[in-house]
C-alpha cells in the first residue's frame, strides 16, 4: 500500500532513529516506537510491541470461566472491574442467564467509578507527559479516594477480580453509597481545579490544540474507539449502541467533539468524567434489593460462540468466545481497544515535533498490557 | 480601513497576551493555594504509623487457615480451593490415619500456599464449605528470599475440628 | 439492514456461501477467495457501509482454521459476521482484508504471529508480539510448549 | 551600619603587612576561593533541598523526611551518594570533551557568584561591567551544555543539547535586553552604582510599568536560560529521557545538578540586585520609624530575602505549567518577548531622558 512505510527496509538508510522505548518515561510501560527523526520532526514511527505479552488467550483456555477472570484484570488494569464484566456478561449471555438488578447496578457503579479512576490516572500522567509535573500528584490524589470505595468492598486495590459470572463475588460494603456520595461531592470540587490547572493553560492549549488530527473516517478506518475515537467525532461509545448492565436504566451522553485533534480527545475524556459523575448520581440511591449470586450449578457456556462488547476506559472491548460446551473456552479472544488504537500513531504524529509525539501518544491514553495480552 | 485592522490586530496581540498570563495566573492560584493552605497534605508517613495504620475489613492481605483458640482448624482435605485456585498457588497434603472406628481417613498434613503465584482472586475463601479460610490484614509481603513466599498455613500442632468420615 | 436482507446481498455476491455457526449475529461462511472482494463491496456498498471492521480473528477447530471477521456499519448499526474456513492445516492461507480496512493490518499481523495462517497481499507480515525466530505457532491446538501450564 | 569594607579592608592591610604583595594576593585569592566554593555548595544543596519541599507541599506531599530533622541533611546524603557512584565511561564517546564538559558549566556558575554583592562590600570583585561580565560568564555555560551532549555519543543528549543551545542563545537576548532598561535607568554597569542608585527606592517601583515589565520579561527569560520550569526542553524527561546529561553519573551528573540550581542563584541574584535593590532594606516613604527598624535588619538577610523570594517565583513556575515545544519557545521569544522588550527600552530610554523617574 502506498502510505504504509512499515515495509522499508531501514538498514541501508541513514535515517537518524530514535528508540523511544522499551524503557522510556513517555510510554508508559514496555512499548518501543521505533522513530525516524529529521531534527526535531518526526518523520515516521513504527510501534514494536510484545514486551509484555503473557499468552492470556492462550491461558484462558486452560482454565474455567471463573478461574480466568483474574487474568482479564492484568490485561486493562485501569478498566480491571470494566474487563470482569465483560466476560461475565459473555457468559451470562452463553448461558442464557440474567443477573438481578441489584447486581446490575452494582456492577455500573463499579464500571463508572473505574472510568473516572482511570480518566483520573490518566489526566495525571498526560499532564506529566507535557511536563506538567504537578497533576500527577493532584490526579493520584483523587484517585485514592476511588480506590478505597474499591478496597473497602472488594479487598483489592487495582485489580480486583470482583464481578463473576452469575453476579458478584460479595455483596458491597455498608459504607458504599456514603463512601460515594461523598466522593461525588469531593470530586465535583476538585474537577475545576484540574481545568484551573491544565485545561486553561495557555501552554497546554498551545501544545494541544491542532496536534495528531485524526478524521472521523480515519479513526473508523483504524478502529480507533473510546474517547480517542469520539474525540474525532466516530459515534462508539457501546453503552449506547449496545446498552448493556444498567446504562438502559441511566440518563447520559455520548461525549463527542469533532475536531479530532490532541485537545479534542483531552477534551472528551474530561468531560466524560463530569458524566460518569452523574451516571454514578442516579444510581447510587437507587441500588435494588436482589440477589447477588446467582445459584448455579457449574459455569459452562453451551456449544457455540459469542460475542460480547462493552465500553472500557480505553474504547470497546470484545470478548469472542468459541465454546465447545466445556467449563473452559475452546478459544478466548480480547478484541481490546489499546490494540487497535496504537497504531494510528504513524499516521497522526509524522510530521509533528518530538514534544508532539509524547503529547498524541499520551492522548491516546494507550495501556501497554492491553496491546500485549 | 486598513488602519482599523491594524489597530485590531495590535489589540489581538495584547489580548492575546493578557488571556494568555491570566491563564497562567489561574493555574498558579492553584499550586500556590496548596502551598498555602494547611492540612493538605495527603501521604502518611509509613513506617511510623504502622500502629494505628489499618486496612479495610475485607482486604486481601495473605491468605490464612482459620485456627481457633485451641489450635484447631476446620480444614478437611477436600480439596476444593486447591482445584479453584487458577495459579495452583495451593497445595493441600494429607496424610491417612487410624481413626477411632477403625477406617482409615485423610487428615491435613501441610496446608502449602504459594505467595509468589497467588493473583489475590480471592477464589478460594468462598469455594471453602467450612469457612476454613479467609484473608488476613497482611500486606508487607516483601521477603529477601523468595523460598519464604512458600507457606505452611496449619499451625505445627493443629487439629481438624470436623473430622470427614 | 435486516438479516434476511442481507443474507440475499451476499447470496447474490457470492452464491456458495453457507450460513454460520453463532445466533448472535448474521453470519456467513464464504470461500477463503471470495473474502476480499466481498469486503470491499459490502464496505462500498451503499447500503450496507460496513466500514468499521472491529474484530479479526481466528479459531483452530477440528475441520480447519476459521478465520471470523466482525464488521459493523457506523452509519447504519447492523452488525455482521463473515467465516472462511481453511481446511489446510499446515499451510493455511487467506487474502488480506487490510487494504479495505485499515485496522485489518495489526489484526492480521496478529494471527499470522499466533496462528500461522499467511495473508495473502499484506503489506508488511511480520511477527508482532513474538520474537521472529520463535519456533511453532502458540495458539495453535497442537502447539507443544517447553513447559505447560502449571495446573 | 552593617558595612563590611573595613572588615575586608583590614584583612587585605593585614595580609599585606605580613607577606609581600604577590604572596598576599595568592593567599587573599585562596581564601576567597574556599569561602565561595563553601558558600557555593551549601547554597546549591540547600537550594535543592529548599525545590524539593516547596514541590512538595504544591503537591500535597510530605517531602524529604528521613534524613535529619525534616530531612535537612536528606541533599547531603544524596551527595554523599553522588560522590561514592561509579563514573561511567561511554564507548565511543569522546572521553575528554565528555569529562571536561561539568567541568565547563560549574565553573561559568562559579564564576557568576564572584561578582554578587551579598551585603556592602561584600563582594569578590566589583566590576566596572559587572551586568555585562555576569551576561558573558553565565552564557559560557551553554558551551558545557553542547559539549556534553555532543560527546555522550547519544541520540537524546545530542537533541537536549541542540535545544539547549537554541535556547539559551535566543534568550540571552531577551535578558541582556531587560538588564539593560536598569542599566538606562541607573546609568552604570558596576553592580554597587547601580545599588546605590536605589538608595531611594528599588527600581521596580521607581522605574513605574516598564521597569515592571522588564522585570517579568527577565524573570521569563532568566527561567529559560537556566533551562528550567517550563523550559526544560534539554532535559525534557518525558521527551528524551534526560536530555544532555542523560549518560552522566556520579559526581559529573552531581556538577550539572548542582550548576542548574546556582545558575538559578545567580539569576535570582541579579534579579534582586537589578531591580528589587540588592541588599538594601525595605523603605516605605517618609515612615522613619518603620524605616529605622528595617535598617537594623542586616543587608546579609534582605538580599538572601529578596533572592529566595525570586527563586520561589521560579520554583512556583516549574511546578505549575507544562513543557513549551520548542518552536513555541523560540516563538515566545522573537514574537513576544523581544518586540515587547524593544519597546520598553525605547519608553525607559524617554523616561530617563525626561527625568520622569521618581
Amino acid at each position: 500500500m502506498e502510505e504504509t512505510l512499515m515495509d522499508i527496509d531501514l538498514k541501508d538508510k541513514e535515517e537518524y532513529i530514535v528508540n523511544m522505548g522499551p524503557q522510556h518515561p513517555s510510554t508508559h510501560g514496555v512499548l518501543r516506537f521505533e522513530t525516524c527523526l529529521q531534527g526535531e520532526k518526526v518523520k515516521y514511527i513504527i510501534p514494536h510491541c510484545g514486551y509484555i505479552h503473557r499468552g492470556i488467550e492462550k491461558m484462558c483456555e486452560k482454565l474455567t470461566y471463573p478461574q480466568l477472570l483474574h487474568l482479564t484484570d492484568r490485561m486493562d488494569y485501569l478498566s480491571a472491574h470494566i474487563n470482569n464484566e465483560a466476560v461475565s456478561l459473555c457468559v451470562e449471555n452463553a448461558m442464557g442467564i440474567e443477573v438481578s438488578d441489584r447486581v446490575k447496578y452494582i456492577r455500573t457503579i463499579f464500571a463508572e467509578l473505574t472510568r473516572i479512576a482511570s480518566h483520573q490516572l490518566w489526566w495525571s500522567a498526560f499532564g506529566m507527559d507535557l511536563g506538567a509535573l504537578t497533576t500527577f500528584f493532584y490526579g493520584l490524589r483523587d484517585r485514592e479516594k476511588i480506590l478505597d470505595i474499591f478496597e473497602e468492598t472488594t479487598g483489592t486495590r487495582l485489580i480486583q477480580s470482583f464481578i463473576t459470572p452469575g453476579g458478584l463475588m460479595a455483596d458491597v460494603h455498608p459504607n458504599f453509597q456514603r463512601r460515594i456520595k461523598e466522593f461525588i461531592t469531593y470530586f465535583r470540587k476538585k474537577l475545576p481545579e484540574y481545568d484551573q490547572l491544565l485545561t486553561g493553560n495557555i501552554i497546554f492549549r498551545e501544545r494541544t490544540k491542532g496536534i495528531g488530527v485524526m478524521s472521523k473516517e480515519l479513526a473508523i478506518d483504524y478502529g480507533v474507539t473510546g474517547p480517542s475515537g469520539r474525540g474525532s467525532g466516530f459515534h462508539c461509545d457501546i453503552r449506547k449502541i449496545a446498552p448493556y448492565s444498567a446504562y438502559p436504566f441511566v440518563k447520559f451522553n455520548e461525549i463527542i467533539f469533532p475536531e479530532g485533534d490532541t485537545y479534542a480527545r483531552y477534551l472528551v475524556r474530561m468531560k466524560e468524567m463530569w458524566e460518569s459523575l452523574n451516571v454514578l448520581e442516579q444510581l447510587v440511591d437507587n441500588i435494588p434489593q436482589g440477589q447477588i449470586m446467582l445459584e448455579l450449578k457449574a459455569i459452562k457456556a453451551p456449544k457455540g460462540e459469542y460475542y460480547q462488547r462493552v465500553e472500557t476506559a480505553r474504547g470497546e472491548l470484545g470478548v469472542y468466545i468459541v465454546s465447545d460446551g466445556g467449563p473452559s473456552p475452546a478459544r478466548m479472544k480480547f478484541r481490546t481497544p489499546n490494540f487497535s488504537n496504537l497504531f494510528i500513531i504513524n499516521k497522526i504524529a509524522s510530521g509533528h515535533k518530538i514534544a508532539d509525539l509524547v503529547a498524541i501518544s499520551g492522548s491516546l491514553d494507550l495501556v501497554i498490557p492491553d496491546i500485549d495480552r | 480601513m486598513a488602519l482599523l485592522k491594524t489597530i485590531k490586530e495590535v489589540g489581538n496581540y495584547f489580548n492575546e497576551i493578557y488571556d494568555g498570563v491570566a491563564s497562567l495566573v489561574r493555574g498558579m492560584k492553584v499550586t500556590g493555594g496548596y502551598f498555602i493552605k494547611r492540612g493538605q497534605i495527603v501521604t502518611q508517613k509509613y513506617p511510623e504509623n504502622r500502629a494505628t495504620l489499618k486496612m479495610f475489613d475485607n482486604f486481601k492481605g495473605e491468605l490464612q487457615l482459620i485456627h481457633d483458640e485451641n489450635n484447631q482448624h476446620s480444614c478437611n482435605v477436600c480439596n476444593t480451593c486447591a482445584r479453584k485456585c487458577p495459579n495452583g498457588s495451593i497445595e493441600v497434603i494429607y496424610k491417612k490415619v487410624e481413626g477411632a472406628d477403625g477406617r482409615s481417613k485423610k487428615i491435613l498434613d501441610k496446608y502449602i500456599y504459594h505467595l509468589e503465584t497467588c493473583s489475590f482472586c480471592g477464589l478460594c475463601v468462598p469455594a471453602c464449605d467450612e469457612h476454613a479460610l479467609r484473608f488476613d490484614q497482611e500486606f508487607e509481603h516483601a521477603v529477601f528470599d523468595k523460598s519464604k513466599l512458600t507457606k505452611v498455613l496449619n499451625k505445627p500442632g493443629s487439629t481438624c475440628k470436623v473430622v470427614k468420615e | 439492514m435486516q438479516t434476511e436482507q442481507l443474507t440475499s446481498l451476499i447470496t447474490a455476491l457470492v452464491p456458495d456461501q453457507k450460513p454460520g455457526i453463532s445466533k448472535q449475529y448474521p453470519e456467513f461462511i464464504i470461500p477463503a477467495d471470495k473474502v476480499n472482494s466481498l469486503a470491499r463491496e459490502l464496505k462500498n456498498n451503499n447500503e450496507t457501509l460496513m466500514d468499521y471492521l472491529f474484530c479479526l480473528t481466528a479459531v483452530d477447530r477440528k475441520d480447519g482454521f476459521h478465520v471470523v471477521y466482525h464488521m459493523t456499519s457506523s452509519v447504519f448499526r447492523h452488525t455482521l459476521v463473515l467465516r472462511v474456513v481453511l481446511a489446510d492445516k499446515v499451510n493455511p492461507s487467506v487474502p488480506t482484508v487490510s487494504d479495505v480496512w485499515r485496522a485489518a493490518e495489526w489484526y492480521e499481523r496478529e494471527v499470522f504471529d499466533l496462528f500461522g495462517i499467511r495473508f495473502e497481499n499484506h503489506p508488511n507480515l511480520k511477527r508482532m508480539f513474538l520474537d521472529d525466530d520463535w519456533v511453532g505457532y502458540p495458539l495453535r491446538k497442537d502447539y507443544k510448549d517447553s513447559f505447560t501450564l502449571e495446573r | 551600619m552593617y558595612d563590611f569594607t573595613p572588615m575586608i579592608d583590614s584583612i587585605t592591610g593585614y595580609l599585606n603587612g605580613v607577606f609581600t604583595p604577590f604572596w598576599a594576593g595568592l593567599i587573599s585569592m585562596v581564601m576567597l576561593g574556599v569561602v565561595l566554593l563553601t558558600v557555593y555548595a551549601v547554597l546549591g544543596l540547600y537550594l535543592v533541598f529548599a525545590e524539593r519541599k516547596i514541590c512538595a507541599r504544591m503537591q500535597n506531599r510530605l517531602g524529604p523526611n528521613r534524613v535529619g530533622p525534616f530531612g535537612l541533611f536528606q541533599t547531603i546524603a544524596d551527595l554523599i551518594k553522588l560522590l561514592l557512584k561509579e563514573l561511567i565511561f561511554i564507548k565511543n564517546a569522546d572521553n575528554f570533551l565528555f569529562n571536561i564538559a561539568p567541568f565547563i558549566v560549574i565553573i561559568a556558575s562559579i564564576m557568576a557568584i564572584g561578582s554578587i554583592p551579598f551585603a556592602k562590600g561584600l563582594q569578590a570583585i566589583d566590576l566596572n561591567i559587572g551586568v555585562l561580565y555576569i551576561l558573558a560568564i553565565s552564557s559560557m555555560g551553554v558551551i558545557g551544555i553542547l559539549i556534553a551532549g555532543w560527546a555522550s555519543n547519544s541520540k537524546y543528549s545530542v537533541i537536549g543539547a541542540m535545544r539547549s543551545g537554541a535556547q539559551v542563545i535566543s534568550y540571552e537576548l531577551s535578558v541582556g535586553l531587560a538588564l539593560l532598561c536598569i542599566i538606562v535607568y541607573a546609568g552604570s554597569m558596576q553592580f554597587s552604582e547601580i545599588i546605590a542608585s536605589q538608595e531611594d527606592g528599588w527600581w521596580i517601583f521607581k522605574g513605574h510599568i516598564p521597569a515592571f515589565i522588564a522585570f517579568v520579561i527577565y524573570l521569563i527569560a532568566g527561567t529559560a536560560e537556566t533551562n528550567r520550569g517550563p523550559f526544560d526542553l534539554a532535559e525534557a524527561e518525558s521527551e528524551l529521557t534526560a536530555g544532555f546529561h542523560t549518560e552522566y553519573s556520579g559526581i559529573k551528573f552531581a556538577f550539572f545538578f548542582l550548576a542548574e540550581y546556582m545558575n538559578m542563584f545567580v539569576i535570582a541574584a541579579i534579579a534582586t540586585t537589578l531591580f528589587l535593590g540588592g541588599w538594601l532594606p525595605f523603605h516605605l516613604f517618609q515612615w522613619a520609624g518603620f524605616n529605622h527598624v528595617m535598617d537594623y535588619i542586616p543587608p546579609v538577610f534582605w538580599f538572601f530575602a529578596k533572592t529566595a523570594f525570586v527563586i520561589y517565583l521560579m520554583m512556583w513556575f516549574k511546578w505549575t505549567f507544562p513543557r513549551l515545544r520548542i518552536d513555541q519557545l523560540l516563538a515566545l521569544e522573537w514574537k513576544y518577548l523581544l518586540p515587547i522588550n524593544l519597546i520598553n527600552l525605547i519608553l525607559i530610554s524617554f523616561l530617563t531622558l525626561m527625568q520622569w523617574h521618581f
